[in-house]
């Protein structure tokens, strides 16, 4: 039985995000809609792409063309995202004042972070998900794959690439929004090219999912790289450095009394 | 129904019920019971009835758990000998393995 | 709102209908698992006392797939081998009673056992040795000698040297037989090569293995008693009760030559019966040819059938003739299911038509044991041994009605001698092989029975009862290389002419025996078995059904289902709950043979209510001039179909463990299928787990630090928010 | 988990159903704000700490030790809040009480669709077509013809539509004729079928998907005891928790007959009636709920609790005898669920009506009875003697702790404070169609009084949950774990729309179609589009 490969895989997967949900989301009722509508705004964007992937009867075998225009799709439904966003934004402030003021310090208030980084984690899970469920359901069975000659850190592969672009997509929603806020073009469009480029990369994960791995788990290091980049960006963006995170963890307790 | 906004007297009532009706072979109830009125019986600032909805509530507790043990055993016991009881055992069966006997 | 809502409406039933023009996706189930074709697999069948046969476990079993070739595997399997359990492959010809016994006795490491029963350049089919299903002394216990303190369990003669028992040994785990090429070349090249012998003679043991799951689940368990039982049970259940296992049964076929209505007495000792076994029985499911076991005395039958009712008006115009029955018994494997049903409704007096059902009506007139005149038995006819047919006698039944027996045996071998059919006598102090006539004797001792067999001694086919009693064994198929099916169809094989020529005789002596007459020489060439019809027969029940005779002979609703018969129909009893295709036929091919085309077409081609005797069958009929349609035929005959179910499940309150009769249930299942997947190594498996598990916690732990102190982390900004590089190192 | 922990939470402190609950939380949060903005300034503000405070109070007894810490937080956030909250508008109170709100049903909603889908997808009974269907299904899609499919299925929609139109007008006409005992006799008898009945199939189709040869005694018992305590929890008091368990439970056994009983395409043509049905019965003028509502209301009597969950207490009679009727149809013949669970569902729209009156004239009578009722409310409230809710408050007070004592007498101050801001209230509603309940109702505002305390928490239909899970049910049983997902997320977004524009329209709303017309949009999209190209993308592994 493959068990313990589909628990692995599953906590690998959705760990992080779940960490982070229970953390910072669970708790805030207004984010969990939000994180629900960004999944929503997400799925939209993924069933045009897929009309559009459907309708154009001779590119249907190209994945490239399905995945082009999905990618740009996503940019946009982000985009609408944060414009709906900004248009319910004093709502939305209010409501993310009063709810989380139980549990949270005063200086929570217009943030715009927090909404971009709740709908970015938003969009990442259910695209995550989307990705690696139906892997992890067919991982369940008495096998492991490979008897068609796919490599045998297929799922391993699997569940490493959805956790990255889970955090991606998390990142750049961080980045994405604040870019917008302050218009700074060059930064959305550092995002759409990240997106782009991590897509365009995974396609050469099916030419090289033969039995030799080497070339495969290659796929890996670019895409985590690209996930550190735009992780450390979007950690800079929302306002982090190295030396708070040192202030941070060695003065915690006293901050705690603070508190 | 949330006991802070209950009146005592309709605590004792209801934690009444609910014992005695426990004794209608359900434990489930006595469990419920238990819980339910722990606070209420051990927590709280003492009141007049609060002796007796602890007395209930105790007797609640250790009847539910006679009554788990009586069934645990039962079910082992069950388990264990319903092959060799042969068509007793099969009577007493509920849904009948397939494959095996 | 609602405007949008119906537009939405539409979209939906757009895509509705859109959803119907399907896309093939490959799920990664498709990348993980090779699906096998074959279903052919053994299956649980029980009497009154045991489960017999094979199961799986409730998921199915899984093993590490390994071919067995040499000795040297077997032991790397039982006991050397790392990564047991194993699920083994093997050839059809190391299919041995002695290798399964000895696999079955490690079932800790052997957790399945699959074989290639398909004819490969390099193996042949066969043992050496010879493979049978049943055991040593088949339908002993309810046989004749049961317990006899010289015959009993075949102390005189082994019957079935090559008798393996297993159809009767709880082996508890799945069998499968793998006959797709496509199949084999998964198991062997796409899995066992590739993965668990990488380089030759040198078994891997490393991970990733090649695996194969075997599933095969019986419902039904302990033994019919407890089954039958338990599916009758009345259960509070509200999605119905469960039948767990059904009764082994089908119909037997007999015909009668003469009509006699039930106002006409019948005398003792005046119904001459022909008998042979219609079934036969193997280890694994849907391959039961049955070459020599059956099929060569049923063709050999109705080719007798078919000459002898070319005179049938002479046998009917003749005073006092004897009445002659042909019977196919159905079941007789599984101890005597169709003979012990037929001499029970004999004794009870329901045989062949119950006269109580309605009174008015013509019916025939009853046959009790007591007017059976003389027993011959047509067995196994397709091997000969020293190229002769031996005839058998019960000793102590020999003793009692020495003359009339004598008789019989005078009678055939004067038939067969101008036919160079060599009919010899078998030792008279052997007791009588395995046959239905025992019932018979059991019931009445004094029936002259004499038996037609292909063996003196043991048996001579050495694959009875199995998977492997094929046509080419008895050159049925002894066709001149590059012959199309049309011509093999009509090839008058070997084995067609000996039987022909059996046939010939049997019909001539039955005219005898019946008569009392010498046919005469032109009597002769009539009473002769077409040698056509016999290859023909054979070819239809051995090698392909989907021919011309059958076509003939099949009512038109049933075209369709012969048409897509590909493989031979398999001559297994079955449930009692339907009808086979071989009894099926037998019963339409003696109505065809026996039968006068009466002018009705189908809709009018039914039994009237005042005479029931006679069944009206309508079949397609031969190709009509103009090539396409058919010219349908109404066949009226006196063929009858009585059920072959044992007494044991008719009669209330019957004792199932007194043995009498058959008892014989098999079991249900509701999935039966194999696939081949890869293994995983529980290093990698458990590095996964592990890796995950490091993952789950560490994100936590970092997250909750982060997100606590996040005011501080994210100061710059002054502002609260948790970002995602922080999870993502 | 946490999402479970804050429903808890929030079904503590009381918020009435769906739709009052925004309302009357607006109220209670115009309280809230009043203070933050005028926390500086004197007389009115202590009335408005005392009902914070209220809340504040129920918040940290129902959760025990474990929270003790946020109690403590709270007072500053209040504080803070009052700082920097100053530009925060209505809607946006409106809003939070929103997000809590949605909250509170995404607990439960999902809850119960996980339920379904994990059956489905351990249990293949409930997935495998045996051809046994039910009485209103009389074409049973076994034609692979799509036209006939579409056309049989669209004709058994129809039917179960008709009968289910019919059994609403009967129990208006019923509940016009005052069988009450009647109807409260069908109530029970329709839950003891639910409980008993369909659990006892749920669990033999467990054991038998286990092959767990549990013995009859020990089965027995599990259902005894299941059952009674359901009626004991559902039908007079129990834990609150487990009452919600309980009704999730039951929507979930009756979404699974639903989608074992349904003919397949049969199942969706019903999903997509219903929507048409629900937008038809509650917001046309002349619709069935609603007219029955209305009676209701203008006798303002209290009405039996029926099948339908609450994120607080359902004692007060609240739209139960409309399921109370429905539930007695299914006596006529056992199988007919559909109706009671699209009554339920109906029911509840007709209920959120209601109970919006009740939040219209709350805005006026709270003050005066609402201190009180909250403290003696639950004291004198049983079935038999609605009158004991007009106990003095002293007899209660004996019971509860300081905080909670002190409020009703400063809240008794409110009032006064605030009956300007409630008639207007009132008269702002004269708008809406429901307003004639609301000003009829006002008059025997004191005797609904205490049951609106102690209606707070919200209530949603057990037909919501019902046909939430069909779908998602229906969605997963085809083993592909995208659109389930789909669905699911669908559905709740759906949820949130509602509940989105119920805040706008301040109007009694539907809870089915937007959730539902979502759902099946993206079912048929997701497993005839998407599923394709994700499965493409997974088997080649791209990611996109």
């Amino acid at each position: 039985m493959t068990l313990m490969e589909l628990f692995g895989c599953a906590f690998i997967t959705f760990g992080p995000p779940f960490a982070l949900f229970v953390f910072t989301i669970a708790r805030d009722p207004m984010r969990v809609i939000l994180f629900t509508a960004s999944a929503f705004f997400w799925l939209c964007a993924l069933l045009l792409s897929s009309i559009l992937w459907y309708a154009v009867v001779p590119l249907r075998d190209y994945l490239v063309f399905g995945l082009v225009f999905s990618v740009l799709l996503q940019e946009l439904f982000r985009l609408l995202f944060y414009k709906v966003l900004r248009k319910a934004n004093d709502g939305l402030l209010a409501v993310s004042q009063q709810t989380t003021a139980q549990h949270v310090t005063p200086k929570d208030f217009s943030n715009r972070h927090i909404m971009a980084y709740v709908s970015g984690l938003g969009f990442g899970v259910i695209a995550g998900t989307f990705s690696i469920v139906n892997v992890l359901a067919d991982m369940s069975g008495p096998g492991t794959i490979g008897i068609q000659g796919d490599s045998k850190y297929f799922f391993w592969t699997s569940a490493c690439l959805s956790l990255c672009i889970i955090l991606l997509h998390t990142s750049w929603g961080v980045i994405f929004s604040s870019a917008m806020d302050n218009k700074e073009w060059l930064r959305v469009a550092l995002v759409v090219v990240a997106h782009m480029f991590f897509s365009c990369m995974t396609l050469l994960n099916q030419a090289s999912s033969s039995s030799n791995s080497h070339v495969y788990l290659g796929s890996l290091i670019p895409a985590f790289l690209t996930l550190f980049l735009c992780g450390t960006l979007a950690f800079y963006t929302a306002g982090g450095s190295l030396v708070n995170l040192k202030t941070a963890f060695v003065c915690r307790k006293t901050r705690y009394e603070i508190d | 129904m949330d006991l802070r906004r209950v009146k005592n007297p309709e605590k004792l009532m209801m934690c009444r019920r609910y014992y005695l009706a426990g004794f209608f072979v359900l434990p489930f109830l006595w469990l419920v019971n238990g819980i339910w009125f722990f606070k209420e019986a051990f927590r709280k600032p003492p009141y007049t009835e609060q002796a007796q909805i602890r007395s209930y509530v105790i007797r609640s507790l250790i009847g539910s758990a006679v009554w788990l043990a009586i069934i645990i055993t039962w079910v082992i016991i069950f388990q264990l000998k319903r092959v060799s009881w042969g068509v007793t055992g099969e009577m007493f069966t509920f849904i009948l393995p397939s494959g095996s006997a | 709102m609602a405007s949008c809502w119906s537009g939405s409406y539409q979209l939906t039933i757009l895509i509705l209908c859109l959803s119907w023009i399907s896309v093939n996706s490959l799920r990664t189930r498709k990348k993980i698992y090779i699906d096998l074709e074959t279903q052919n697999s053994c299956f649980r069948i029980m009497n009154a006392t045991h489960q017999t046969g094979c199961t799986s476990s409730r998921r199915g079993n899984v093993g590490v797939l390994y071919y067995l070739r040499t000795a040297a595997d077997y032991e790397w399997v039982t006991t050397k081998g790392p990564n047991a359990p194993y699920i083994v492959v093997m050839n059809s010809s190391d299919f041995m009673g002695l290798n399964i016994k000895e696999l079955l006795k490690h079932r800790d490491r052997v957790n399945g056992i699959m074989f290639i029963s398909l004819e490969e350049n390099t193996t042949s089919l066969y043992p050496e040795i010879g493979f049978s299903a049943v055991d040593t002394c088949p339908n002993d216990r309810s046989g004749l000698y049961w317990n006899h303190k010289d015959f009993g369990s075949c102390k005189k003669t082994t019957w079935n040297t090559a008798g393996t028992g297993l159809l009767h040994q709880d082996i508890g785990i799945p069998v499968f037989s793998l006959t797709d090429p496509n199949d084999v070349h998964n198991v062997l090249h796409n899995c066992f090569f590739k993965f668990n012998m990488k380089e030759p003679m040198q078994p891997s043991t490393t991970y990733p293995l090649c695996a194969a799951e075997a599933m095969s689940f019986m419902v039904a368990a302990v033994d019919t008693v407890t089954c039958l039982r338990r599916s009758s049970r009345v259960s509070l259940s509200l999605s119905g009760g469960s039948t767990f296992c059904d009764p082994l049964g089908d119909v037997n076929n007999h015909v009668t030559m003469l009509n006699t209505p039930q106002n006409v007495t019948r005398l003792n000792d005046t119904v001459i019966v022909v008998g042979t076994r219609v079934d036969s029985t193997s280890l694994i499911n849907y391959q039961y040819t049955a070459a020599d076991t059956s099929a060569a005395g049923i063709v050999g039958l109705l080719a007798a059938m078919e000459a002898l009712w070319k005179v049938k008006d002479t046998i009917r115009n003749t005073t006092g003739a004897k009445d002659i029955m042909f019977a196919f018994f159905q079941g007789e494997s599984y101890d005597y299911i169709g003979s012990s049903s037929m001499v029970y409704s004999m004794q009870q007096g329901t045989f062949p038509q119950d006269l109580d059902k309605d009174e008015d009506a013509l019916h025939l007139q009853r046959i009790r044991l007591q007017h059976i005149d003389q027993f011959v038995e047509l067995n196994q006819v397709g091997y000969r041994d020293e190229s002769s047919l031996w005839l058998h006698t019960d000793p102590h039944n020999h003793r009692i009605v020495t003359g009339k027996i004598e008789q019989m045996i005078d009678g055939l071998k004067q038939a067969a001698k101008p036919l160079d059919v060599s009919l010899q006598e078998a030792d008279k102090t052997q007791p009588l092989p395995p046959a239905s006539a025992q019932r018979f004797l059991l019931e009445r001792g004094n029936v002259p029975v004499v038996v037609i067999t292909d063996h003196q001694a043991e048996f001579t086919n050495k694959f009875y009862n199995s998977h492997l009693d094929m046509a080419e064994l008895i050159n049925a198929t002894d066709y001149p290389p590059g012959l199309s099916d049309k011509e093999k169809y009509d090839y008058v094989t070997t084995q067609a002419e000996m039987l022909a020529n059996l046939s010939t005789a049997l019909a001539r002596y039955l005219f005898k025996a019946s008569t009392g007459l010498q046919p005469d020489k032109s009597m002769e060439k009539i009473l002769t078995a077409d040698s056509s019809t016999v290859t023909h027969l054979l070819y239809c029940f051995l090698i392909s059904p989907n021919c011309e005779i059958f076509k003939e002979t099949v009512s038109p609703q049933n075209a369709q289902t012969l048409e897509e018969a590909m493989l031979p129909f398999p001559f297994y009893v079955g449930v009692n709950s339907h009808e086979t295709e071989v009894s099926a036929l037998i019963s339409l091919l003696s109505a065809r043979f026996t039968g006068d085309i009466v002018n009705l077409d189908q809709s009018d081609c039914k039994q009237p209510n005042s005479d029931v005797r006679y069944t009206y069958t309508y079949v397609q009929g031969n190709v009509s001039a103009d090539g396409k349609s058919r010219t349908g035929w109404c066949l009226k005959s006196l063929a009858q179909k009585t059920e072959a179910l044992s007494p044991a499940f008719t009669i209330d309150g019957y004792d199932m463990m007194s043995g009498q009769y058959s008892t014989w249930t098999e079991s249900r299942w509701i999935t039966v299928s194999v696939r081949l997947f890869l293994v995983p190594s529980q290093q990698m498996q458990l590095l996964i787990l592990c890796t995950g598990l490091v993952v789950l916690v560490l994100s936590l732990l970092l997250v909750y630090l982060v997100s606590s102190s996040a005011d501080v982390v994210f100061s710059n900004y002054g502002t609260r928010s948790t970002t995602p590089a922080t999870a993502a190192r | 988990m946490s999402n479970q922990s804050s429903q808890a939470r929030d079904s503590q402190e009381g918020l009435p159903t769906e739709r009052t609950g925004l309302m009357n939380n607006t109220n209670a949060d115009h309280h809230t704000v009043r203070l933050y903005q005028s926390s500086n300034n004197s007389s009115p503000t202590m009335a408005e700490t005392n009902v914070v405070d209220n809340v504040d109070a129920n918040d940290s007894t129902a959760l025990g030790e474990g929270n003790t810490n946020r109690r403590e937080r709270r007072p500053e956030g209040n504080r803070q809040r009052a700082n920097n909250a100053a530009a925060s508008s209505g809607e946006d109170e409106e809003l939070m009480y929103g997000a809590k709100h949605v909250i509170m049903l995404f607990a439960p909603v999902t809850l119960c669709m996980m339920l379904v889908v994990a059956t489905i997808n351990s249990i293949n009974f409930y997935s495998e077509r045996n051809g046994t269907y039910l009485v209103y299904t009389p074409f049973q899609d076994e034609t692979e013809d799509t036209g006939t499919k579409i056309w049989q299925s669209a004709v058994n929609a129809g039917i179960m539509l008709c009968v289910i139109v019919v059994m609403t007008i009967v129990l208006l006409l019923l509940y016009k004729y005052k069988c009450y005992k009647f109807i409260n006799g069908w109530l029970v008898t329709s839950s003891v079928l639910l409980l008993f009945f369909f659990s006892y199939m749920y669990l033999e189709q467990v054991l038998r998907a286990y092959n767990a040869p549990l013995d009859y005694i020990t089965v027995a018992l599990i259902m005894w005891n299941f059952g009674v305590g359901g009626l004991f929890c559902i039908h007079w008091k129990g834990p609150l928790l487990l009452q919600q368990a309980y009704l999730i439970t039951i929507s979930a056994l009756v979404a699974l007959l639903f989608i074992k009983y349904l003919p397949d395409w049969t199942a969706w043509a019903v999903l997509g009636v219903m929507v048409f049905w629900d937008l038809v019965a509650v917001l046309c003028p002349k619709g069935p709920l609603r007219m029955l509502v209305e009676t209701a209301q203008t006798r303002n009597e209290p009405i039996f609790p029926a099948l339908i969950y609450s994120s607080a207490m359902i004692w007060t009679y609240t739209m139960a005898d409309d399921g109370g009727q429905s539930k007695k149809k299914k006596k006529d013949k056992t199988q007919t669920e559909d109706e009671d669970d699209d009554d339920d569902d109906d029911d509840d729209d007709g209920g959120f009506r209601e109970h919006m009156a009740n939040g219209m004239n709350r805005q006026s009578l709270e003050d005066s009875t609402a201190a009180r009722s909250a403290v003696q409310a639950f004291g004198g409230m049983t079935r038999d003697e609605p009158t004991s809710h007009r106990q003095t408050p002293e007899g209660a007070v004996g019971g509860l702790n300081p905080d909670e004592s002190k409020v009703d007498v400063k809240t008794g101050k409110k009032n006064r404070a605030r009956s300007a801001a409630t008639t207007q209230g009132a008269n702002q509603q004269q708008t809406n169609p429901d307003n004639r309940q609301g000003t009829s109702s006002v008059p025997g505002a004191t005797e609904d009084g205490p049951e609106m305390e102690e209606e707070r928490g919200i209530k949603l239909g057990l037909g919501d949950f019902i046909f939430y899970s069909v779908l998602v049910g229906k969605a997963s049983a085809n083993g592909d774990w995208n659109t389930t997902l789909a669905c699911f997320v669908a559905i709740l977004i759906g949820l949130c729309c509602t509940l989105l524009l119920l805040i706008i329209f301040r109007k009694a709303l539907p809870a089915l179609p937007i959730s539902l017309t979502f759902g099946l949009v993206f079912n048929f999209a997701t497993s005839a589009l998407v599923q394709p190209f994700m499965e493409r993308l997974n088997g080649e592994q791209v990611y996109i």
